[in-house]
């Protein structure tokens, strides 16, 4: 009985929540709206790195160029092919989710700093190839003239309006992350991350799923640049710098790593702070630094992350091969219990 | 005896300088329980991750039921029927029971991202799979209790069990286990051997190192002695007792002189 | 090979020591404390900033200037380890690594505020003159960036292979438990191996100053990036073969700018590093540092 | 525990930087506290006021200019406020921070734009945050009015925005024609120039000039944004064999400049584009000696025209103003124009239309915006000459 009125209830606060996220732009005013879809595309770029970072454990640090490779992707699609928006934002996607691949494959024997350098590399470059090849992506002129597109006759420009396309992204982005990391592959992916060598003799491909797993943050990546592009009606290889790249992975880590929930709050706190903060003028950056030193000392799980995660603390040290012994750590862990609890079979 | 399951080839490997595993063959048959014991150092880990694939062997070759498997990566080696515990439990410290027992239904699953996605009907039968398959081994094991705790918080023995069980998900011909009694206490080594035997009736061929040699003894019906990376002896846990090898390089040469 | 062609060269020399430079400092940081920095860059102009008021009140004395970069981001890394490090040793290390980006951030904004947006003329510091050695020019900061390198990896080498003191380092870099087992105090010895990366930074700092003849806050942000790559290229923890990534991508890039535009630069140098890892995923060091 | 202390530390960070901004606050906008006091005089239009939002880059790599935005527009405010105001109206100033990222350049955009007090919006600093507003400014009908966005393709994406910075269309070629051909008489020049949009229009332009004087280019080579060691180009422009380099840049043109001395390379520099401040001499030094720049006019602590602004933006700033402060100050008097030759009410289209035809003599030089919305300037020919400027050549020259 208590159940279902507890059901009921919840019901009820999900139709309300519901309904209030629909009804956003004409509840809050158009410059708040600014703000809210700048949070959406956070929302998708932030998840994209929290599904390589977070549930893989890898360490991508150039997630910007994969949004930069998305937009650009959908903006000459837009403005050379003539390609609707509609019918172009899948190719957006798979084509930096091909990128994503290409990148995954030399980065497979890596780890830690020299990941974190390779993508950051690579980011770069992508920026650069952005900058540089005029004939095909304007170069420093970037691209101008992207139109917002029409959902069936209706204009979905400017951000109030806008903001139902990436509402529809953000809830597909959150299905479908749902669904894959609860299934075979997303187990897969935690098991690299909690243990590689364990996952290795399950049979785990560890090459295999860490290349499917930068394709499918990739992917989002590029769908979250492939949005952008049409939403700020100009883009330029200015909007995807290294700073760019490191402000998502701060939202990830803030909002904490390896939760579906963690990129959301991390953005959202970000973002309104970032905003929130403007009458401070250029002390901002100085309470956004302290801001995320502080997370770091006091929830290095990040506020949605769960403090009995490997992403939290307590460094998984059975990655190296040379080590203490480990009954000394589990004794200091176990010791108590042990003596008292264990009985087998 | 019946058909051969493992079989190593004068394996070899060299650190460097240094030659962990020196010239060894071996014969695994199925329905086994083949013990590896040996002092420390004496190479039986380095032999162990030969096997699964997590070294490759510097020399020799190494079959699997005639196939080759001395260059495999070891993903592939656990789909072919190999599967394996570590020294110090490699639990997925931060899930659940149950969902490191999911983990290990990988090969025997194949759903993909797209399946996932939409939850198409393999999806669907995968997860009835592994949900079914993974309570099965839970209540096998006797650890249905813990099914939702977090594995790293349980007390050792039932992580080893949990690890094995992980193993036993793999669906495998061959299960290695790296010293499964280490830091047990003596009724934990009991229940633990009793299990084993449960395992080996169950069909299971079963490769162990242990430090405890009355475990070993007790448990297994072929055992192989490393010393510094050669074999020094092999045969059934009689013939290794009464080598004269075995007491020296346990013992020290003078001991077993003042012995004998 | 014509003279142009040698020219470039040596300037991808010079750039890649002005990038060794600041590499030597990564280098120790990752070797000894064991996490990476990215705040390295604003050590760097701190470094300059302090110089440049020292010299202002000095009157460009290079001595006062050198003593001050270095007492100033001694205490500057003492500070950073204690934020960024101190708490972390047991977490993954992109947390200490998230740590030092705020704090660069942090270092970055209040300069801006504190010493003003606007970049400081360093001029006149010492005295350019230009040194010609056959078809190669060289002036004297360059010529003094080159000595300050080599002295650099010299001390540092020594310091760490010879020296009980050294060994104390290495031991703390390798296994902290281990090392506090056997009574080294792990903390203090980390953080002095923290202020020594700082310290040369500081140094860095002053020297990039004269070279580059200004200071602002922004000055070691793109530099800090390729020092990073170039201490990526030695292995994260090599201290000379970090100067030797260093200077491997400044010719890099000078070459490939010879060849084409400049606007291409953060390729050559980008490329190089990738090309590099895909065929030694380590860098040029044989064994992976202790926390790579 | 560990939430409280998390709660409370963000509160107190909160009111931390509250409190940061309550001192700024005190500190800076006097004039809005003067132009209360005045109206409490009794002055009878004191409560009308026009706003006008700025958007700077008060942060970042080009903290440096949109600070000197912030100041000069300030002071722009100050001086049109004190001589009593526009038609009656008190003018107000909103600034906000762009970071010169064009996403929140226009996410500021758009918040002034929904701000009904808002009249006109005064920046970016970068040509790529002003295009990323573009299309914005169309559809809010909110004039955009750049300080220093000189790419020519910018002011002519829409009717509402306008530049205040000289069009290099017609400068670039003139440079081209009179400065390198006949004011220095050389035959042949190299060229660097940076690789923005800015840069690469500019470059254009100057190159047709170049053409059209019969002025050989030896070697045009350029460089990205966040470029620190020009070694490689100029080592490749002095391997051409020219004697006059050319830099189309604004910031690094110092840098540039030093690096090129340093090299010993001894050739006669033209810079078009950085505009004749102090800063140059400051960071130069003896390198500037002889350095030529056509600009609309310069701004020392000596030049009697902007001497007052000088002396204003370094109580301000405590550094002396560049260029770009001084076509800041010029847009806010470009809208004051504007505003003055409004006869009914000023609202956001009237100031549209009004500023199309303004025509004035600003501090940063002649004010006409032409069809596109862009201005065209006639420019002077300053030399550096004993570690000053001085003006060779009057506007006009051909």
């Amino acid at each position: 009985m208590m159940d279902k009125m507890d059901a009921n209830v919840k019901k009820a606060i999900m139709l309300v929540a519901v309904i209030i996220v629909c009804m956003l732009p004409h509840i809050l005013s158009k410059s708040i709206m600014t703000i809210v879809c700048s949070i959406m595309g956070y929302l998708i770029i932030a998840g994209a790195l929290n599904v390589i970072n977070g549930y893989s454990g890898q360490m991508c640090f150039g997630i910007a160029g994969f949004y930069c490779v998305g937009a650009y992707t959908m903006a000459i699609l837009m403005n050379t092919f003539h390609v609707s928006f509609w019918i172009g934002i899948i190719p957006s996607g798979l084509f930096t989710a091909i990128i994503g691949a290409l990148i995954a494959i030399p980065t497979l024997k890596m780890k830690g700093m020299f990941m974190a350098m390779i993508t950051i590399g690579f980011s770069e470059v992508m920026r650069l190839i952005a900058l540089n090849w005029t004939s095909v992506t304007g170069g420093t002129m970037g691209i101008k003239g992207l139109k917002a597109p029409m959902f069936f006759g209706l204009k979905t420009s400017g951000a109030s309006r806008y903001y139902y396309i990436y509402l529809a992204a953000v809830m597909l982005f959150l299905l479908s992350t749902d669904r894959v990391i609860h299934s075979r592959i997303g187990r897969a992916w935690m098991a690299i991350r909690e243990d590689d060598m364990a996952a290795k003799s399950l049979g785990i491909s560890l090459n295999l799923y860490k290349i499917i797993n930068f394709m499918y943050g990739a992917f989002w990546a590029g769908i979250a640049g492939a949005l952008l592009a049409p939403y700020k009606t100009y883009i330029d290889s200015a909007y995807f710098t290294l700073d760019e790249g490191f402000n998502i992975l701060s939202m990830v880590i803030i909002g904490g790593q390896g939760t579906l929930a963690g990129p959301f709050i991390g953005v959202t706190v970000y973002q309104f702070l970032v905003e929130g903060l403007r009458f401070a003028g250029v002390w901002r950056y100085i309470a956004c630094a302290v801001l995320i030193i502080a997370m770091m000392w006091l929830r290095p799980q990040g506020l949605a992350g769960n403090s009995e995660s490997v992403l939290a603390g307590k460094k998984n040290r059975s990655r190296s091969i040379i080590k203490l012994p480990e009954v000394f750590s589990l004794d200091r862990t176990f010791g108590t219990r042990r003596l008292g609890k264990a009985n087998i079979g | 005896m019946n058909e051969l399951m493992l079989e190593s080839k004068g394996v070899s490997k060299i650190f460097g300088g240094l030659t962990a595993v020196d010239q060894v063959d071996m014969k695994v048959f199925k329905g086994d329980i083949f013990g590896i014991i040996g002092p420390n150092g004496a190479g039986k880990t380095t032999f162990f991750n030969m096997c699964t694939g997590f070294y490759t062997a510097s020399k020799g070759k190494l079959f699997f039921e005639g196939k080759d498997i001395t260059k495999m990566s070891s993903d592939r080696i656990a789909q072919l029927g190999i599967t394996r515990t570590f020294q110090n439990i490699k639990l997925f410290k931060y899930m659940n029971v149950l969902e490191n027992i999911s983990v290990g239904f990988h090969i025997n699953t194949c759903s993909n991202v797209f399946d996932a996605v939409f939850h198409t009907k393999r999806y669907k039968k995968d997860e009835e799979y592994v949900m079914q398959k993974s309570m099965e081994i839970l209540k096998k094991l006797g650890l249905q209790d813990y099914a939702y705790m977090m594995a790293g918080k349980l007390p050792y023995g039932i992580q080893r069990k949990v690890e094995i069980a992980r193993a036993l998900a793999v669906n495998p011909k061959l299960i290695l286990l790296d010293e499964p009694a280490a830091g047990m206490n003596p009724m934990e080594t009991d229940s633990l051997m009793e299990f084993i035997r449960l395992l080996n009736k169950d069909g299971y061929t079963i490769i162990l190192i242990e430090h405890d040699m009355k475990f070993v003894m007790n448990l297994c019906n072929n055992i192989m002695v490393l010393n510094f990376g050669k074999k020094i002896c092999e045969g059934t846990a009689e013939v290794v007792r009464n080598d004269q090898n075995v007491k020296e390089a346990y013992f020290g040469k003078g001991l077993t002189r003042g012995i004998a | 090979m014509d003279g142009y062609l040698i020219s470039q060269i040596v300037n991808g020399l010079c750039l890649g020591l002005i990038y060794a430079l600041i590499a030597l400092g990564v280098a120790v940081i990752i070797g000894i404390v064991g996490f990476a920095t990215f705040t390295q860059g604003e050590i760097v102009m701190i470094g300059a900033y302090s110089s440049y008021y020292v010299f202002l009140w000095s009157g460009n004395n290079l001595i006062y200037g050198m003593i001050a970069s270095f007492m100033i981001t001694w205490i500057i890394g003492m500070i950073l380890y204690k934020v960024c490090y101190a708490k972390f040793f047991d977490s993954p290390e992109y947390i200490s690594l998230i740590c030092t980006i705020g704090f660069s951030m942090l270092l970055k904004n209040l300069a801006q505020i504190f010493f003003g947006a606007e970049k400081k003329p360093m001029l006149n510091i010492i005295e350019n003159r230009i040194y010609h050695l056959g078809i190669i020019e060289v002036s004297r900061v360059q010529i003094m960036v080159l000595v300050t390198v080599l002295i650099m990896v010299t001390i540092l080498s020594i310091l760490f292979t010879g020296t009980s003191w050294g060994l104390k380092l290495k031991a703390v870099s390798q296994n902290r438990e281990a090392a506090a087992l056997v009574g080294i105090n792990v903390d203090k010895t980390a953080m002095i191996g923290n202020c020594i990366g700082c310290a040369i930074a500081g140094v860095a700092g002053t020297l990039i100053g004269i070279y580059y003849q200004s200071a602002y806050a922004t000055m070691g942000a793109t530099l800090s990036m390729k020092a990073f790559t170039s201490a990526t290229l030695g292995g994260l923890t090599s201290v000379p073969l970090a100067a030797l990534g260093g200077i491997l991508i400044g010719v890099t890039e000078n070459i490939g700018i010879a060849f084409s535009s400049a606007s291409f630069r953060d390729i050559f140098s980008f490329g190089f590093l990738i090309i590099m890892l895909i065929f030694k995923p380590t860098g040029f060091r044989r064994k992976r540092g202790a926390r790579a | 525990m560990r939430k409280k202390i998390a709660a409370l530390l963000i509160m107190s960070l909160s009111l931390m930087s509250l409190a940061g901004c309550g001192a700024e606050d005190s500190a800076v906008p006097e004039p809005e506290s003067t132009a209360q006091t005045k109206a409490a005089d009794g002055s009878d239009n004191a409560e009308k006021t026009i706003k006008f939002g700025v958007i700077a880059p008060l942060t970042g790599t080009h903290a440096e200019y949109g600070q000197g935005f912030d100041a000069a527009t300030q002071i722009a405010v100050e001086d049109i406020n004190a001589a009593g105001g526009v038609n009656g109206y008190k003018l107000e100033l909103e600034c906000q921070d762009s970071a010169a990222d064009a996403k929140t350049s226009s996410d500021i955009f758009t918040r002034y734009a929904e701000d009904d007090e808002i009249m006109a919006v005064i920046g970016d600093f970068t040509s790529s945050c002003c295009k990323a507003n573009a299309p914005l400014t169309e559809e809010y009908g909110l004039v955009q009015i750049s300080p220093t966005a000189s790419d020519p393709s910018y002011a002519s994406m829409s009717e509402y925005c306008f530049s205040v910075m000289y069009n290099q269309s017609t400068a670039a070629p003139w440079t081209a024609e009179s400065v390198v051909g006949h004011f220095l008489g050389k035959s042949e020049c190299a060229v660097m120039y940076l690789n923005t949009d800015w840069g690469i229009t500019t470059n254009d332009y100057f190159l047709s000039g170049l053409d059209s004087a019969g002025i050989k280019l030896l070697g045009d080579e350029s460089y990205t944004e966040n470029e620190t060691d020009f070694s490689s180009v100029i080592s490749k422009l002095k391997a051409t064999g020219a004697d006059t380099l050319v830099i189309l840049d604004q910031g690094n043109v110092p840098t540039i400049i030093n690096q090129v001395k340093g090299s010993g390379w001894d050739c006669q520099i033209v810079s078009l584009g950085p505009g004749a401040s102090d800063q140059i001499l400051d960071l130069c030094g003896d390198n500037a000696e002889g350095l030529v720049i056509p600009c609309p006019s310069y701004i020392t602590a000596d030049n009697p025209d902007t001497s007052d602004f000088y002396k204003k933006f370094y109580d301000k700033n405590q550094c002396a103003p560049t260029d770009h402060s001084l076509c800041a100050y010029n847009a806010v008097q470009a809208l004051t124009e504007a505003i003055k030759s409004i006869d009914g009410e000023v609202t956001r289209e009237s100031i549209k239309d009004a500023l199309k035809d303004v025509s004035y003599d600003g501090l940063a030089g002649h004010t006409q915006f032409n069809d596109d919305g862009g201005v065209s300037r006639d420019l002077l020919i300053i030399q550096v000459e004993n570690g000053g400027y001085v003006v060779k050549e009057k506007y006009g020259y051909r």
